[in-house]
Formats: C-alpha cells, structure tokens, sequence
C-alpha cells in the first residue's frame, strides 16, 4: 500500500530524514556559528511544519502562527524571571499548553473564515498580541526580558533538534493517520468532506492547536538561546513568512518538505550574505518572486508530479493569466 | 406509516418559491423509488430535506422512527442516510481509493476502523463499483462515468441504509446506462434502500419498485412504475398540455 | 470634552489617508482576488517621488500627485503584465508570497539608492493650522482629507462611466463571461494594478505632507489596506472610503481613551469582530473570498 | 520520473552541502600583526541609518590609527582591521552574527552593534564565547544588570538621556514646573522616559502627562492631543530619530506650546534639521558628546573634539555627532586596554578594559564592575536659529540656552 500522495515523495522524505540525523551532530564541531546556524534551520523547519499542519495540508493559509511561537518565547521567558526556571522541557511543555489554549479558543471563531479573510484574521491576531504583551509589565512591557540561558549552551540546540524531529514524526504519523485524511479532505474539498462525516471545525482547531503546539515549542526553547526577548523579536515578521516559503519551496502538504526548505533557503541566505553584504536583502526578495513564479508547488511536490520533466514544463506557466 | 421512512407533509420555501408543497410518501425498508418530475419540480429540494441538508418550513422526515432536525452536514451519514451529488465532487489530490477511504473511516462505524481497514474496506467497494483498476489513479484523472462511480463508492463507504441516487445515470450512453443499473441492483441486493433521481424513464421503470412523481413542488402522482407512467397525468406534467391532448384524441 | 473632538477630528482627518491607501488595495484584491504585500512599498515610491521633485525642483507636493499617480501606474502596468500574470490565477499562498518578494525587493533598491537616512517635505503650510471651538486643525490635514475624497469621487466615476470601467466591474464578477465578451483579461488586469500602484503613489504623496520618508515606511500601510478593506467590504470604492474614516476614527478614540500604547491593538481588535460576525465586511457585496 | 528523482536528490545534497560550508576565507589574522574586530552592524532594516553612523565612527578610528603607526604589542606594531556584516537591525541576527564573526572570521575582539535590543543579544554571545565586546550605541542599563564580565558600553546609560534637560531648567528663571514625558514603547525608550520621570519627581517638578506609544508608529496625534490638554511647561519625548520627527511635526500641527521641547534622539542628527527646517529651532536634545567637549586626550588619538570634529568633517563631509564620537570612543577603550595588556589574549584584554581609567577627546572611559562607564554625564544641545549649539552644562557651553520657546504663532 503506496503512502500515496499525502505523506510526499518516498524517497524525498528518506533522505530529508538522513539529512535531519546528520544535523543532530553538529554541535559536536565545537562551532558556535554552525550550532546557531543549525539551530536556526531547525527552528525555521519547526515552524514551517506547525505551519504546513494548517497552511499546507488543512489548506488554511495561517499568516499569523507566530503569535504562538511569540507567546512560547514569553512563555519561557516569564518561567525565567519570576519562578527562576531553566529547565527547557518545562518551558517547551508549558509554551505547548498556552499555545494549544489559545488555538482552541480563537479557533472555533475564526476557522469559520475561509481565504484570505482567514489569512487576515490571524495576522490581525499576530499583530494585535504583540501590542498587547508590549504593554503587559508582567511580561517586561516594551522593555522586554532578558533570560539567563544554561552553562551547557548546546542543551538548547539538542532541545530545537528534539523539537524539530518530534514535529517532523507527528507530521509523518498525521498523514498516514485517518486525521491526516480528514484535513486533506477538508483542503480538497470542505463541503464533500462533511457530507462523507469529517466534521470540519473540529479537525480544523484540531489541526491549528497542532500547528500551535509546533510553534509554541520551538519558542519555548528559542527564547533560553537568544537570551533577550522583546515583543518585535518574538513576534518579528519574518517568523511569519520565512516558514510558509520555506513549506512552498521544499512543497506544501508534504513531510519533507517543510525542512527542505529550510535548508535551501537558509543556504541561499547564507551564502548571499557572506558574498553580497550590503544587499542580501534585496536578492532574497529576488529569490523569492522567481521561486513563486517558476515552481507554484515547491520542490518536493515536484517529485512526485505526475508526467516528470513534461509536467514540470507544464507547471511552470500553470496559472497564467 | 412505515417505521423505516417516511415524508410527513413535508413543505419548503424559500421566501416566496414554494419548492415543496405538502409531500407526502413512504419507503419501505429495502425498496427503490423512483422520484421522477420536470426540471425544477423539487426533486433536489427533496434529496435536501430529507438528508437533512435543509430543514423542512412544514412537516418532516421521519427515519427509524426518529425526526430528522437539521442535522449538521457531517452527522447525517451517521444516522445511516448517504448521498451521491449532481455536481460531481472527488478530492483531486488523493488517488481513487484513498477518495472512498475517507468515507469508510468517517462514515457510520467509521469509528471502529482504523486508517488500514478502511483502505481494505475501500478496495472491497471499488471492486463492487468496477474501479479496481484505477485505485492508484488521482481522483482528478478518471472520465466522467467513472467519477459516477467513484461518487457511488464513496457513499457506499458511510455503510448506508439508504442511499440518495441524484441523476447518477445523466450522461452516460446506452451501455453504460445499463451496467450503472447492474450496480444499483448488486447494491439494493445488499440491503441498501434507494431513492434514485433520474430522467431517464427507461431506468426508473427497469430498477423501481415505487415511483412518485413531483411538479412544481407537489405529489402528483405515487404508485408501481408502469402504472404511473402511463398515466395522463404525469405524460401533461412532462409534456405539456397539448401533447396529453393529442394523446388522448388518438387513443381509440 | 474637548479633547473627545479633538480625537474625533484627528480621527477623520488621518481616515481620509487610510482611504486613499486602501482604495488602490481593494480595487486589486477585489478584482483579481490578490493580497498586494507590495502595496506599501508603492505608497513609499510615491512620497519619495514627491520628496525627488520638492527637493530638486522645488515642485509643491499637492502638483506632484499626478505625476507620482501615472509613474507609479506605468510600473504597477509593467509588474503585473510580465510578473504577477504568470501566477494570478495560481492559489492566495502564491500571490502573497509573490508580493512579498516584490516589497522587499522595491524596499531595498529604494535603500541602495537613497540610503537610510529619514527624509522630510516642510512646505512653509506645512504645520500650518486653525481652531475652531478649542479643536486645532492642520490645514495639510484637510486639504489631504479633500484631495481623498476627489480621488475616490473620480475612482466611484471612472469604475461607473468609462467602457473600461465597467469591463473592470464585469471581470469582477466572472473574469470568464468577461472574456467571452471581448475583454483583454491579461491588458484589463495589468490596468487594474496598475490603477492600484496609481492610487498608492497618490496615497503616499498626501502622506509625504505629514510624516516624515525612509524605505520601508511602507509596512504599516499594508495592515491599513487590510483593515479597511474588511471594516469597508471588498470591492467597493465606497466602502474604502467608509472604511478608512471608521478606522481613522477608532484608532483616536481607542488609544486616547484605552491607551497610547494599543493604538494598533484596538483597530486589530475591531477588526477581528468585525470579521466574526460580518465577514464580507460593513458594506460588503458577498464577493469571492 | 527516474531521473527527476536524482535530480531532486542532487539539489537536497547541494543545499545541505552549502549550509554547512559557508565558511568564507579568514581575513588577514593576527599572524600577519592584524589585529581584527568584528562589528554587526545595521546596513538594512529600521536602523539602517544610525548604523551608517556607527559605521563612520568606527572606520574613522581605524584609518586614523592605521595611518599613525597602528598598536604596539609586544614590541610590534600591528594594523587594526573591522569586519563588518549586516544584522538588518534584528537582535538574534546580531547574535548570529557574533557568533560568525568568532568562529568564522576568527577576529580577535568585537565592537557593539546599534540598538539595546541588538547590544541585549550580542552581549550575551560575548559573555558565552569569552571574547571582550565595546559598545557605544546600546545605552539600556537593563544590558548590566545580567552579570556580564565580557560587555563594556563607553557611554550613559539610557535613562540619563533627559536628565541633563531637567537639571538645565531647574536653573533656568521662570523655573518650569510641569512635565509631559511620552516614550516609544522599546527597551531604550522606556528607560529614557522612567529615568525622566524619577529626576522630575525627585526635583520637585511634577509630572502631568507620561505615556507610551507603539514603537515604529505611524501617527501620534493621539499622544500629542493629550499633551495638549495637560498643558505642561516642558514636553520631553524619549525615542528615536523617527519618533522624533514625527512628534515635532504633530506638536506644530496641532499648535502645541511649552517652554521646553526636549528629544533624547534626534536633534543631533543632520537629518532632524535638514527635515525640519525653522521648526527645528528651539529643540533641546539630551547627547553624550558635542565637539565643545573640552577634554584633554592622551596620546595615541587625537586628544581634542574640536580637531577630532575637523578632522571627521574633512573625512565625511559632515561634523560628528554623538552617535560618531560614541563608537570612536568604543574603540579608544579597546585601544587604550590592547597597549595596557601588551597582549592579544582576550582575557587580559577583558581584565584591562575593566581596570581602564583614561582619558580621551570623548570624556573619561572608566567601567565599574557592570561594565558600564562611570564618568560619562550627559550633555544638552540645542538647535539656534539652524545650528546645533552645546547649552549644558555650564564647563562645555558655547552658547546660553534659549529660553523660553516661544509659541508657534510667535515665531518668524
């Protein structure tokens, strides 16, 4: 029995996972760059895959997760300043619980939108959140909070490669599982769906509060490694954006895809700013638009286009006006 | 007043159209009735109401004895009423048989199966429907009699104990017509009640054990197939008056 | 009291500019169904085309707002004719992204030419005001609020009167049909973006006056067009305007009397009602979402 | 399909190739006697501008030592060398890159980037990788509270920003009685504006109005209307070079008067008057350093503001503001401590930098134990008629601060 298209490309996800493993060994370099570096990737592919939950295989496009991912890092950060808490697994668990809460609460509401009134209602949410945690003084105001990260500083990177693979499994385990059928029936087609019994909110808060534990977790542990948060940094645009293109370019609505993009574009991020210093900014912009414009559905999904390079000719130009 | 199904003064409007006006008939468990009309006679509105799409202004649908309110969409397969659809909705991006699985593990005992038996389950059903072949195949890809089919299957998929046939046959040539029918046959065989909607009067007359024929929303007539066919009534509610009068001059 | 009048005044007045923004974004997402991220990044052209022509020709910036309109049109032409047509039938994810690549892009070479450095128009009206029963009114602040509702005005027009104007309306409404009946679909679309970008550079003119130019200014207005967009309903130029001057409104009253520092948050918070109960906005026709 | 597979393969090994591979060719290192700092500064971004600033001081200093003979270590005399790279005014970019700069570009000690938030970040990385780090543009006191052995910040802390205007006006004859502080809601910000608000307390002026808006606003007609109604004899806002503009502008608009207008940023910066025009007149602006400043310099640097602003005009075309003189002096104190130490060992240089006392044309550069400059008081400048004039305290005055402003109808 294939896996099918759900779960993406076979081999892909082989390697990708071979990929992931060999990541697990970085810090064993003794590099602090390449530790931070790596532990980027696997945040940005944490997030990419929480995002991929709802974005990629619910098929609602979230353009605000990062109010999870931000309320995780203030999450840890408030265990830090007033209980004196360090331990990681605490603070991953707790940012999980707040940022699930809030997917139950705010998802029943909201997952009532569809397009991009959705999109725009999570983004409102994002924004709104970081206003109102700027003026909380509990949670350090406009000020923000500075958290003292442990004497063994790589503990954070094994705890973001933990966090990364647990999403990745869940993602695998999800679309071999009768739920991952239920969100791609519902990103298929909403209506046929719950004619055959999916009752559609509640697999689509179920997915947001997954997307949500995802993003929760990778803040949790984000905020102990960067040692000072602050309402733009956790709530900061680009942990909005970077993981929904990372999730295009490696193929939206696949287990792969997800880390895939994350390395690629961390790679082309990297390799643009060592060599192009002054405007990396402006040819990330430029990678972006052609990405877009020339692979609509991503790498991964590519590789299991149905009809090889013919098919890829076709996509390209696929929705031209 | 059958204890499996039956329509109670069933009325429908929306705002001034009176889609349906006092309807009333029962289905015996294991039956097959035809529900025949004109365009726009209400036939639709009925499959509606009666898989609780919509809830019925006046009377109601009784079924096992319970009324049916307006159930939500995702729970009327779980009172054991399925429905094929006129605008044919398959999920592009999965492949056949993972289509009808979804419907074997969200259906009436959905619950007790797991993502592999429903796959097994779904294999079964694309076997009855004759789309074994192209199990592996994307949804998107199949001709428009197989996507019939495959809607057929999914249905099938909720373990109904009635199944709403909406025009399933519209499209299809000769051939096709009949083993459609062979297949609604092998499904009535195994216990499953049909209320099928088709123009094709052919069909109704060959799988019908009752007929009930609407006209701007009303019961104009109900009875065994041949009989209600034949009857001038129905003929002036298809045809038109003038042609019902040239039929009765030339009867001897 | 007279503070309450004076937020509500503020309030108008910075509504006539939210309008003008959201017009241009809601012409675009209403017809061709795309989020234009680079919407802000036109707004930040026209007011440093403004800023170009006052600096070196000493041109007043309420003369440059034709100029900023067709420049920024031509572009908006070019982009959507060779870029966004290749994808605009492809899903919202793409079109976003898309815009997105294209903001930062804009934001940066405007970065690469012009630098950093903030930048300023002060006319000798500038800051100029008068008062009447104890509320204080810029005079910048009105003539933009006037500017905003000719621009809307001669949008409502041209979407009503013009042959163009209606093939508009009409691809909006089944872009099939549309092309049945004749309409360049690909020509129509380029027009209609770039009638958005004209609209944003306009926008970013009158915002020139009164607050100050660096790259990426932009931002914040892409929120605006949103928000407006959803208070006013989609597709209609009316509800820009309507839009605009209930956010304006609610941004004064709410961070006057809730709290400076939540400006934003109680226009987001409205927002999010707003979009619970009545999705297709206050004045909303149900267009696709 | 066989091959597209491959292809798709080649492409996931590539990526995962370069990610781990970007290491780029080590600058001159030490061996050749180059001494190299890093420095992550804002090229892109919101700070993009005060980053250039930054950039100026630093690359004013190195030219200058470079050209006189370099630093004498062990008898040798070695060239200075910065490494710089983008953090697009992102603090955990800021992080990462001190970390590249470190383990990547192996430099030997690392100058602060702009901004608290982005100090916040980078200090904790040089405190974790033992490596001495100088700022001049991180001024939130929060950064030393954390117990960081390894961060030195050679200017005042940021709620002394205002208070040098307070402390002008208590001498000033009617004496201003009532304050509006209005702050944007950032780390920086904040602590300028509670530091104002505890001077006035504690010096008998009452506080009328103190509030906060959003960092990056767009509009603060809001704040400005509340000002407006609490009528207060001084108005001080703590924020940045936008905020600043923008406040100055809606203040005018809204025809706002006070005796006193005070910005802790903005005034200084050429851009404020260039923007501005005659509305700028009048402004006081808390600042760290005036080329007025009459400090005499030890030897190794020029000793005097007035020759350090000449020299600095002749190189960029403009006279130095703090945010120049401060990261000049950022790498005096590495200068200074390297001599000192006649060591490239990180840690003797940390140990130096914290027993440093010596003098330069910015002022005195002494740290106590939290790393933060002891000596360092503020000044208080003020925009006459166009030109940015040093009014307090009295020892660097070149003018008398004028007093009151006038109403906005008043002025030509």
């Amino acid at each position: 029995m294939s896996l099918g298209g759900i779960t993406g490309n076979v081999t892909a996800l082989r390697v990708t996972v071979g990929i992931l493993v060999a990541l697990a060994f970085v810090p064993l370099l003794h590099n602090s760059y390449y530790e931070n570096l790596g532990r980027g990737i696997l945040m940005y592919a944490t997030l990419s895959l929480g995002w991929n939950i709802i974005g990629g295989y619910t098929g609602y496009v979230s353009f605000g997760n990062v109010v999870f991912f931000g309320l995780g890092t203030y999450t840890s950060a408030a265990l830090w300043q007033h209980w004196h808490q360090q331990n990681i697994a605490l603070a991953v668990v707790c940012a999980m619980a707040v940022g699930i809460a809030l997917a139950l609460v705010l998802g029943v509401p909201i997952l009532r939108l569809r397009g991009h009134y959705f999109g725009i209602a999570t983004l409102g949410i994002a924004l709104a959140t970081q206003e109102i945690v700027a003026n909380v003084d509990w949670l350090g105001a406009g000020s923000g909070f500075t958290v003292r990260p442990l004497e063994a500083y790589s503990a954070y990177y094994y705890a973001m490669w933990i966090v990364c693979a647990a999403s990745m499994l869940a993602t695998f385990l999800i679309a071999r599982s009768k739920l991952g059928y239920a969100l791609v029936a519902i990103r298929e087609n909403e209506e046929a769906a719950a004619v055959l019994g999916v009752d559609p909110t509640r697999y689509k808060v179920t997915a947001w509060a997954i997307s949500a534990a995802m993003a929760g977790a990778a803040g949790a542990v984000f905020a102990g490694a960067n040692a000072f948060i602050d309402a733009p940094t956790a709530f900061a645009l680009d942990n909005n954006v970077f993981p929904i293109v990372m999730a295009i370019l490696g193929g939206v609505g696949t287990v792969a895809g997800p880390l895939v993009g994350a390395l690629i574009l961390t790679a082309i991020n990297e390799t643009l700013w060592s060599h192009f210093p002054q405007i990396h900014t402006l040819f990330f912009g430029a990678v972006i638009v052609l990405v877009v414009m020339f692979l609509p559905r991503g790498l991964l999904w590519l590789l299991n286009l149905r009809g090889g390079w013919k098919g890829l000719r076709a996509s390209v130009g696929a929705y031209r006006a | 007043m059958s204890e499996f199904l039956s329509i109670e003064n069933v009325a429908m409007y929306f705002g001034g159209l009176h889609a349906l006006d006092d309807v009333s008939f029962d289905v015996g468990r294991g039956a097959v009735l035809g529900l025949i009309g004109p365009n726009g006679s209400g036939k639709t509105t009925l499959m509606n109401v009666i898989s609780g799409v919509y809830k019925p202004t006046y009377g109601s649908v009784r079924f096992n004895g319970k009324r049916i309110a307006d159930v939500p969409t995702y729970a009327v397969c779980h009172l054991g009423i399925a429905r094929t659809f006129q605008v044919v909705k398959p999920f592009a991006n999965l492949t056949v048989r993972e289509n009808v699985a979804v419907g074997a593990m969200y259906g009436r005992n959905g619950h007790n199966r797991g993502a592999h038996a429903s796959f097994e389950r779904a294999q079964e059903l694309l076997e009855i429907v004759g789309l074994a072949r192209v199990a592996g195949r994307w949804a998107s890809d199949l001709t428009i009699p197989d996507r019939k089919r495959l809607e057929v299957a999914k249905a099938l998929a909720l373990d109904p104990e009635v199944l709403l046939l909406d025009e399933v046959m519209a499209g299809l040539h000769a051939t096709e017509v009949d083993e459609a029918l062979e297949l609604l046959r092998t499904v009535n065989g195994r216990g499953v009640t049909l209320i099928v909607v088709e123009h094709l009067m052919k069909a109704i007359a060959s799988i019908s054990t009752t007929v009930v024929v609407l006209a701007e929303g009303k019961k104009i007539a109900e009875g065994a197939p041949a009989e209600v066919l034949a009857s001038p009534t129905v003929i002036e509610a298809y045809l038109g008056t003038r042609y019902a009068e040239r039929q009765r001059d030339v009867q001897p | 009291m007279q503070l309450f009048w004076q937020s509500l005044v503020n309030g108008i007045l910075v509504g006539g500019i939210f309008a003008v923004v959201a017009l241009g974004f809601s012409l675009v997402w209403g017809i061709m169904n795309i989020i234009n991220l680079a919407h802000g990044s036109f707004v930040m052209l026209g007011a440093y085309t403004a800023y170009v022509l006052f600096s070196t020709w000493h041109v007043d910036p309420f003369l440059s707002l034709p100029v900023a309109f067709v420049l920024l049109y031509g572009f908006g032409y070019c982009i959507q004719r060779f870029v966004i047509n290749f994808v605009v039938r492809a899903p919202i994810l793409t079109t976003f992204l898309l815009t997105f690549g294209l903001s930062l892009l804009i934001v940066n070479v405007v970065l690469l030419i012009f630098h950093g450095d903030t930048k300023g128009i002060t006319t000798q009206y500038s800051g100029t005001n008068f008062s009447i029963g104890g509320v204080t009114v810029g005079w910048v602040k009105v003539w933009t609020l006037l500017v905003a509702l000719a621009i809307t005005a001669l949008m409502q027009a041209f979407l009503t009167r013009t042959k163009t104007g209606r093939a508009i309306r009409a691809t909006a409404m089944d872009v099939d049909a549309a092309q049945l009946s004749g309409v360049r679909v690909a020509h129509l679309y380029a027009v209609v973006f770039g009638l958005g970008a004209g609209l944003a550079g306009a926008a970013g003119v009158l915002i020139s006056l009164s607050y100050s130019l660096q790259p990426s200014m932009g931002d914040p207005f892409v929120i605006t067009g949103f928000v407006v967009c959803v208070l006013g309903g989609l597709g209609s130029v009316q509800g820009a305007l309507l839009g605009g001057l209930v956010y304006g409104v609610i941004e004064a009253l709410g961070s006057q009397y809730i709290g400076t520092g939540l400006q934003d948050a109680v226009a987001l918070v409205v927002l999010l009602i707003v979009l619970i109960f009545r999705p297709r906005g206050l004045l909303g026709k149900a267009t696709a979402s | 399909m066989a091959y597209l597979r491959v292809g798709g393969l080649i492409a996931l090994a590539i990526a995962g190739a370069l990610t781990l591979s970007t290491a780029v060719p080590p600058p001159a290192s030490a061996a050749d006697n180059t001494i190299v700092f890093g420095a992550a500064l804002a090229a892109t971004g919101a700070n993009a501008r005060e980053g250039a600033l930054t950039k100026e001081g630093y690359d004013f200093w190195q030219d200058y030592v470079n050209s006189h003979g370099g630093i004498k270590v062990a008898g040798k005399a070695y060239k200075v060398n910065i490494e710089y790279a983008d953090d697009e005014s992102k603090p955990q970019t800021a992080a990462l890159l001190v970390e590249k700069l470190v383990n990547e570009d192996h430099v030997n000690f690392i100058l602060g980037p702009y901004g608290s938030a982005n100090t916040a970040t980078a200090a904790a990385v040089a405190e974790r990788l033992k490596v001495p780090m100088v700022e001049g543009n991180g001024a939130a006191a929060s950064i030393f509270n954390q117990g960081y052995k390894y961060t030195f910040a050679v200017l005042a802390p940021g709620y002394k920003y205002l208070q040098g205007i307070l402390e002008m006006a208590q001498m000033l004859k009617p004496q201003p009685k009532t304050v509006a502080i209005s702050t944007a809601n950032d780390t920086f910000s904040v602590e300028v504006g509670q530091g104002a608000a505890q001077y006035a307390a504690a010096h008998g002026m009452t506080v009328v109005y103190n509030n906060k808006y959003p960092a990056d606003t767009t509009d603060v007609s809001a704040v400005v209307s509340g000002i407006k109604a609490a009528n207060p004899d001084i108005i001080l806002n703590g924020g940045h070079l936008d905020e600043a503009l923008l406040l100055q502008r809606t203040l005018k608009e809204q025809d706002v008067n006070a005796k006193i207008f005070g910005y802790s940023v903005g005034p200084d910066t050429p851009d404020y008057r260039k923007t501005l025009g005659k509305d700028a007149n009048w402004v006081f602006g808390g600042t760290q350093w005036s080329p007025t400043a009459k400090y005499k310099g030890a030897p190794g640097f020029i000793g005097d503001s007035k020759v350090y602003a000449a020299e600095f005009n002749k190189k960029y075309g403009h006279i130095p503001e703090y945010h120049n003189a401060e990261s000049t002096a950022a790498c005096l104190a590495f200068q200074y401590a390297i001599e000192k130490a006649d060591s490239l060992d990180p840690q003797k240089v940390r140990d130096a930098l914290h027993a440093l006392d010596v003098v330069t044309f910015y002022g005195i550069l002494k740290f106590d134990d939290r790393g933060l400059n002891v000596y360092k008081p503020m000044a208080v400048n003020q925009i006459q008629n166009g030109n940015l004039m040093t009014v307090w305290p009295r020892g660097v005055q070149n003018a008398q601060p004028a007093f009151p402003t006038p109403a906005w109808s008043a002025r030509s």
